[in-house]
């Protein structure tokens, strides 16, 4: 390491100008993308402390770490920092921001200004809502239910819901600029059915982001309204009917769900071919599940008030309509499964983080189905089941490729290799932290453990325990990257343009990239992930 | 119903498994099989029809199967069986309230015999909250403004947990009670025990002429409303030409909001009633109204074989 | 007019302002209509009409003054687009309260 | 003539686009985009307000009886008119007239605060009536024969209709800004009928805003003339 390499590097959007107007006013893609990670890491380490709160509180049955108003602004604001600002925002915000102009050849996003404005709008959101927490807290969950958000929470639900609608335009701005740029800005030669999975699961994403995120927009509007005024569109005491916040709440929030992991999907896709240098598996499939998965999200919100008064024709329907987005998930699985056959495959850390996903993920999606069956759905909603259930899929799915993509890409955004020996001890740490912690809670959900509760029957006591014991494992496997990458920035080794000599657009130029992405634009001429003419020259980085 | 709740619990579990475990094994098996060193060179495959189509049309064969299973469940959950014995319960912030047919009232504690069908007829004075008793793998939001139902049979006497399953506020965690299921003989000494002054319905009855509503609805056609005798659960035309059932909600709807649907043949003269009736006045006045229809309706249940879980 | 299909495509479509004016006639007749309409009782038929006459005035607009008639496929997609998602919004939102009332069972 | 064109499309092509044709339909695709999000965020209230008014019939058609429809229709109108003008803007525009462009939005922006002054004049009616749901919120029907049946449910429809008509007033008031400011900038010969994306996404805007309204006129304004009986 002390022979870091001191010649001259090339221009790159990292040097290629200083200071801290350079940053924050910049309309490169690239620096956005950076300046995104660095808010949204931000975020993660405030959610996940709340996080470790909450699982030390559960470590005894008695309330008596918190008091449990405290205890119920903790889960709040856990939820709304992890989905809102953390999980919606990270795999299109960073890495999609990052890669997705890259990747179609393209110098930038269609539209550089409203990028930056997006992230703008991701900050003042984020702040505001921080300053409602900072000032005294919500205590609604991240649900927001009426009328107790409404009318009978005295916590700073107006500032909450304020920072969300903010945030919001954040993500909406940022799916329409992902959306203009696949269909306008592909280079030459780049048809659809050439387009790496990562742009079609985050196309796929984004199309969620414009299409949903204005209703919850709007409904959390309201609901400020509501407060402010005392209007009563969702306040039975008024006439309204709190089923319809539900609805139109869920409208977003359950394909929010898919905005979350089908970016994630699209990292999988990308890492499983490369470290086994094939084409994926059934291309087609793959690429269209991810626009089923889009279009049949927005078809089985009520799954998720099956015991909230709906009608019990209409939790037909959506039970039905609930087993079909299974379907196209389940594919996916599949696919990856069957690109791992005859394949030649490397155990690098990215790759390691991609198994894990698979495997977590298909329990996450397969408990999925318990909850949209609606016998079992009575029995286990609003239980530790639920809530075991999305944490398979948002951190044992989501953040697994979140962290996969990061150390794929973060030789391409830095120019530096993390170190291989940790990073591999990290996925290990993650992957046993998070079953260890998680699992216990599908068992406490069927024993009947409500969520949300700050006390707990003395009956449960065992085996959330062991769910915190598993958190603080999980906790140290966070925080191993978090040192490792940053020391890596100025220690780890050059990592070339190419360091594991995969295929993609954002390959064939430096790392890190310049300003304009390309010297000249590129021009397509091969199918994607084309691994059969890609020379399989031994990788000179890493330690095999 | 709890055992064909875990019934169906246990052989998803079990196909899950299957699937979790098929998918670790291939994962596992493939990636050691296919190592770099074992296997340097990968060969293409461009996908299978065939197999796409497989791993679509049998998880979606499977996933149907499971459909109709949990919708027959949720079905019969949802159904309360005629003649199931009513309890009425208010919960609000933090605690639940039930009312017995007889008058008897409990909090956080219910009371029922072995072996009897047991509706819930629920609202909420506050925010929204949920019934659920794991242990009848039952659970049912209860909502303010508004009934909502659901049933269970009890077959072992004990105590069970009650939880309030919807997140309702600062004492969400404390809004817990007990189901305490009795022998008949038990219940009945327990029912007789408590000092309750009058059913149900014959308190619904005293407010009911407390609040002058008999000035109107009188026992004849020559009420300025109708008749109150013999319309529970039965369908009532209305004078925009829609037809409603009179159930629970639709009786509290229209002490509350009598102008929300007029019956076909009535002036829209009633006045409210909101806010000078309690939640316990009102599933009073509710089972008054449903004590009018009674005397009609038992000849008609003894008449048929009894309610059975199905 | 006709020499303006021979500008290249960035131009974009030049549509005669004499379709403008007719389209603008329409739309003002529409809104007559529909004021007329809505003081003549047609018991459920009222808001049919009204939104049978609205929805003609919108396509008006979005085909000609938003030129949606002269635009490429992908735009014509994003139309539909949004009503189909209006619609998934709508129907099974009001799948939901239609139903509600058949919930009330009268025994079985 | 034609130098100082391609001088001015030069300027206006952004680094990351090839050219002058990638850019405008990038940019024109973009609008439409947006505009599909719009759609969703009305969308929600639309959604409410059908439910709502499915429920409770009689009581939004009282709500709606005491809506002033010789405004409503006007303002109709007035939005019919300025789309005409702010379309043959664009046409002017497209046709290298930037006097007439000036000349026609600026009508359209006359138009767009006739219609808030009209609105503004709505409104003022109904704060002053109790009709602003609330505490304060009163309602009666006008008609001693005939009291509110259900008002509480009025109420909810006064509540949309001053969400619906307040958030579709908002966009107005947007709008106006946006046309104000391709002014501003036409005047200094930034549009060319090679370059003109700006002054038709306004455009674009303009008309989706009177689209909204066109739907919003019969759905408040006009549900029925009859008296609840």
């Amino acid at each position: 390491m002390a022979t870091a390499v001191q010649t001259v590097e090339r221009e790159n959007y990292l040097n290629s100008n200083y200071g801290i107007k350079s940053w924050l006013l910049t309309t490169d893609h690239k620096r956005i993308a950076i300046l995104y990670l660095i808010s949204i890491t931000a975020m993660f380490w405030i959610g996940g402390f709340f996080a470790m709160m909450i699982r030390l509180e559960l470590l005894t049955p008695a309330g008596d770490l918190v008091s449990s108003d405290t205890y119920n602004k903790l889960f709040t604001m856990h939820g709304i920092i992890m989905v809102f600002f953390f999980l919606i925002p990270s795999v299109p915000a960073v890495l999609g921001n990052f890669l997705i102009p890259l990747m179609v050849g393209a110098k930038d996003l269609a539209f550089p200004r409203v990028n930056l404005l997006s992230w703008y709008l991701y900050i003042i959101g984020g702040s505001t809502a921080l300053v409602a927490m900072v000032t005294g807290g919500v205590d609604t969950g991240w649900t927001f239910y009426t009328p107790f958000s409404t009318t009978y929470s005295n916590t700073h639900v107006i500032g909450a819901a304020v920072g969300i609608f903010i945030t919001g335009f954040s993500s909406i701005l940022t799916g329409l600029n992902f959306i203009v740029t696949i269909h306008r800005m592909r280079a030459p030669g780049l048809t659809w059915r050439r387009l790496p999975l990562f742009c079609w699961s985050n196309y796929a994403a984004a199309l969620i982001m414009i299409l949903g995120t204005p209703v919850i927009a709007i409904t959390l509007l309201l609901v400020a309204f509501e407060r402010a005024f005392h209007i009563g569109v969702f306040n039975p005491a008024l006439g309204g009917d709190p089923l319809l916040f539900q609805h139109l709440f869920w409208f977003y929030s359950h394909p929010a769900v898919y905005i979350m992991i089908l970016p994630g999907m699209g990292v999988i896709s990308e890492i499983i071919t490369c470290f086994s240098r094939k084409r994926v598996f059934g291309y087609e499939f793959v690429a269209l599940a991810s626009i089923a998965i889009a279009v049949l999200g927005f078809l089985v919100w009520a799954h998720h008030m099956f015991v909230a008064g709906i009608s019990v024709y209409a939790a037909l329907v959506f039970s039905l309509l609930s087993y079909l987005v299974a379907i196209p998930s389940a594919v996916k699985v599949f696919n990856w499964t069957a690109t791992l056959y005859k394949g030649s495959i490397r155990y690098e850390t990215p790759m390691l983080y991609a198994f894990g996903f698979i495997g977590l993920f298909t329990i996450g999606g397969l408990t999925g189905v318990f909850l949209a069956s609606l016998g079992l759905d009575v029995h286990v909603t609003d239980t530790y089941f639920v809530v075991a259930h999305f944490h398979y899929v948002m951190v044992g799915g989501m953040v697994m490729a979140y962290m996969a993509g990061l150390h794929f890409w973060w030789p391409k955004m830095t120019g530096r290799m993390y170190p291989e020996a940790w990073a591999k001890l990290s996925a290990l740490l993650v992957f046993v932290g998070f079953n260890t912690t998680f699992f216990p809670q599908f068992i406490l959900g069927y024993m009947g453990s409500p969520r949300r509760y700050h006390a707990y029957p003395p009956e449960f006591q065992v085996l959330n325990v062991l769910s915190t014991a598993g958190a603080s494992i999980l906790a140290v496997g966070y925080v191993l990257p978090m040192i490792y990458f940053t020391w890596s920035l100025r220690y780890g080794e050059p990592a070339g343009p190419n360091p594991y000599n995969a295929v993609g657009l954002e390959w064939m130029t430096q790392s890190p990239p310049p300003t304009h992405n390309f010297d000249e634009t590129p021009v397509v001429t091969w199918e994607a992930y084309d691994y059969e003419h890609q020379p399989q020259e031994e990788v000179t980085v890493g330690h095999e | 119903m709890a055992w064909q709740v875990d019934g169906l619990y246990f052989l998803l579990t079990a196909v899950s498994a299957f699937f979790t475990l098929l998918i670790f094994a291939l994962i596992l098996f493939l990636a050691v099989k296919y190592r770099r060193s074992a296997h340097p060179h990968a060969e293409q495959i461009e996908g299978s029809l065939p197999l796409e189509l497989a791993w679509t049309l049998i998880p979606l064969g499977i996933c149907m199967v499971f459909f109709a299973w949990g919708s027959l469940i949720f079905f019969q959950e949802a159904r309360p069986p005629k003649g199931a014995m009513e309890v009425y319960a208010v919960a609000k912030q933090w605690m639940w309230k039930f009312e017995y047919e007889g008058g008897q009232r409990d909090i956080n504690q219910l009371h029922v015999p072995v072996g009897r069908d047991v509706k819930m007829i629920m609202s909420s004075q506050d925010v929204i909250h949920s019934f659920y008793v794991p242990a009848f793998r039952i659970k049912a939001d209860v909502l303010p403004g508004r009934y909502t139902e659901t049933w269970f049979r009890p077959t072992k006497a004990g105590t069970y947990h009650l939880f309030c399953a919807e997140y309702c506020g600062t004492d969400h965690s404390g809004m817990i009670g007990q189901v305490i299921v009795m022998e008949p003989a038990e219940y009945q000494a327990w029912m007789s025990g408590g000092g309750s002054s009058g059913t149900l319905a014959s308190n619904g009855e005293q407010l009911f002429q407390q609040l002058g509503c008999a000035t109107c609805h009188r026992f004849d056609t020559q009420g300025r409303g109708p008749n109150l005798v013999g319309i529970f659960g039965k369908p009532v035309l209305l004078e925009d030409g829609r037809t409603v059932t009179a159930d629970e909600n639709y009786v509290r709807e229209s002490i509350l909001n009598p102008g929300a649907k007029i019956v076909s043949g009535f002036k829209p003269i009633m006045p409210t009633f909101q806010g000078q009736v309690s939640e316990e006045g009102l599933m009073s006045l509710v089972a008054y109204v449903k004590s009018l229809s009674q005397d009609q309706q038992k000849g008609a249940v003894a008449s048929q074989p009894p309610a059975s879980a199905q | 007019m006709a020499n303006h299909t021979e500008h290249p495509d960035y131009v974009g479509h030049l549509i005669p302002a004499k379709l403008y004016y007719v389209i603008w006639a329409i739309l003002m007749v529409g809104t007559a209509i529909t004021v007329f309409a809505a003081t003549v009782e047609l018991g459920v038929f009222n808001i049919v009409v009204a939104l049978v006459i609205a929805t003609i005035k919108g396509t008006l607009v979005v085909l000609f003054f938003m030129h949606l008639r002269y635009s490429d496929k992908l735009t014509m997609v994003t139309v539909v687009a949004s009503i189909f998602w209006l619609f998934i919004l709508f129907s099974l939102t009001m799948t939901d309260y239609i139903s509600r009332a058949w919930s009330t069972y009268s025994g079985h | 003539m034609a130098t100082s064109e391609i001088q001015v499309a030069e300027r206006a092509l952004q680094h990351h686009f090839a050219d002058m044709e990638q850019q405008k339909e990038t940019s024109t695709f973009g609008m439409w985009m947006f505009l599909l999000t719009e759609i969703m965020f009305f969308g929600g209230l639309f959604c409410a307000y059908l439910v709502y008014r499915a429920s409770y019939y009689q009581a939004f058609v009282e709500g709606s009886q005491k809506m002033n429809i010789w405004l409503g229709a006007t303002n109709t109108a007035v939005l019919i008119c300025s789309s005409l003008t702010m379309a043959l803007g664009v046409r002017a525009a497209q046709m290298a007239k930037p006097k007439l462009m000036i000349v026609l939005l600026l009508i359209t922006i006359v138009f767009g605060f006739g219609f808030l002054g009209i609105k503004a004049v709505e409104y003022h009616e109904h704060w002053v009536n109790h009709e602003f749901p609330g505490p304060n919120f009163h309602f009666e029907t006008g008609d001693p024969a005939h009291p509110p049946t259900d008002p509480q449910h009025t109420q909810i429809y006064f509540s949309l209709y001053w969400a619906m008509t307040g958030l579709h007033a908002l966009h107005m008031i947007i709008g106006v800004g946006l046309v104000t400011w391709i002014v501003i900038v036409g005047w200094m010969g930034a549009f060319t009928p090679e370059y003109y994306n700006p002054v038709e996404n306004v455009g674009l805007y303009w008309h989706f805003v009177d689209l909204v309204w066109i739907y919003l006129f019969p759905l408040l304004y006009l549900i029925s003339k009859k008296h609840g009986g």
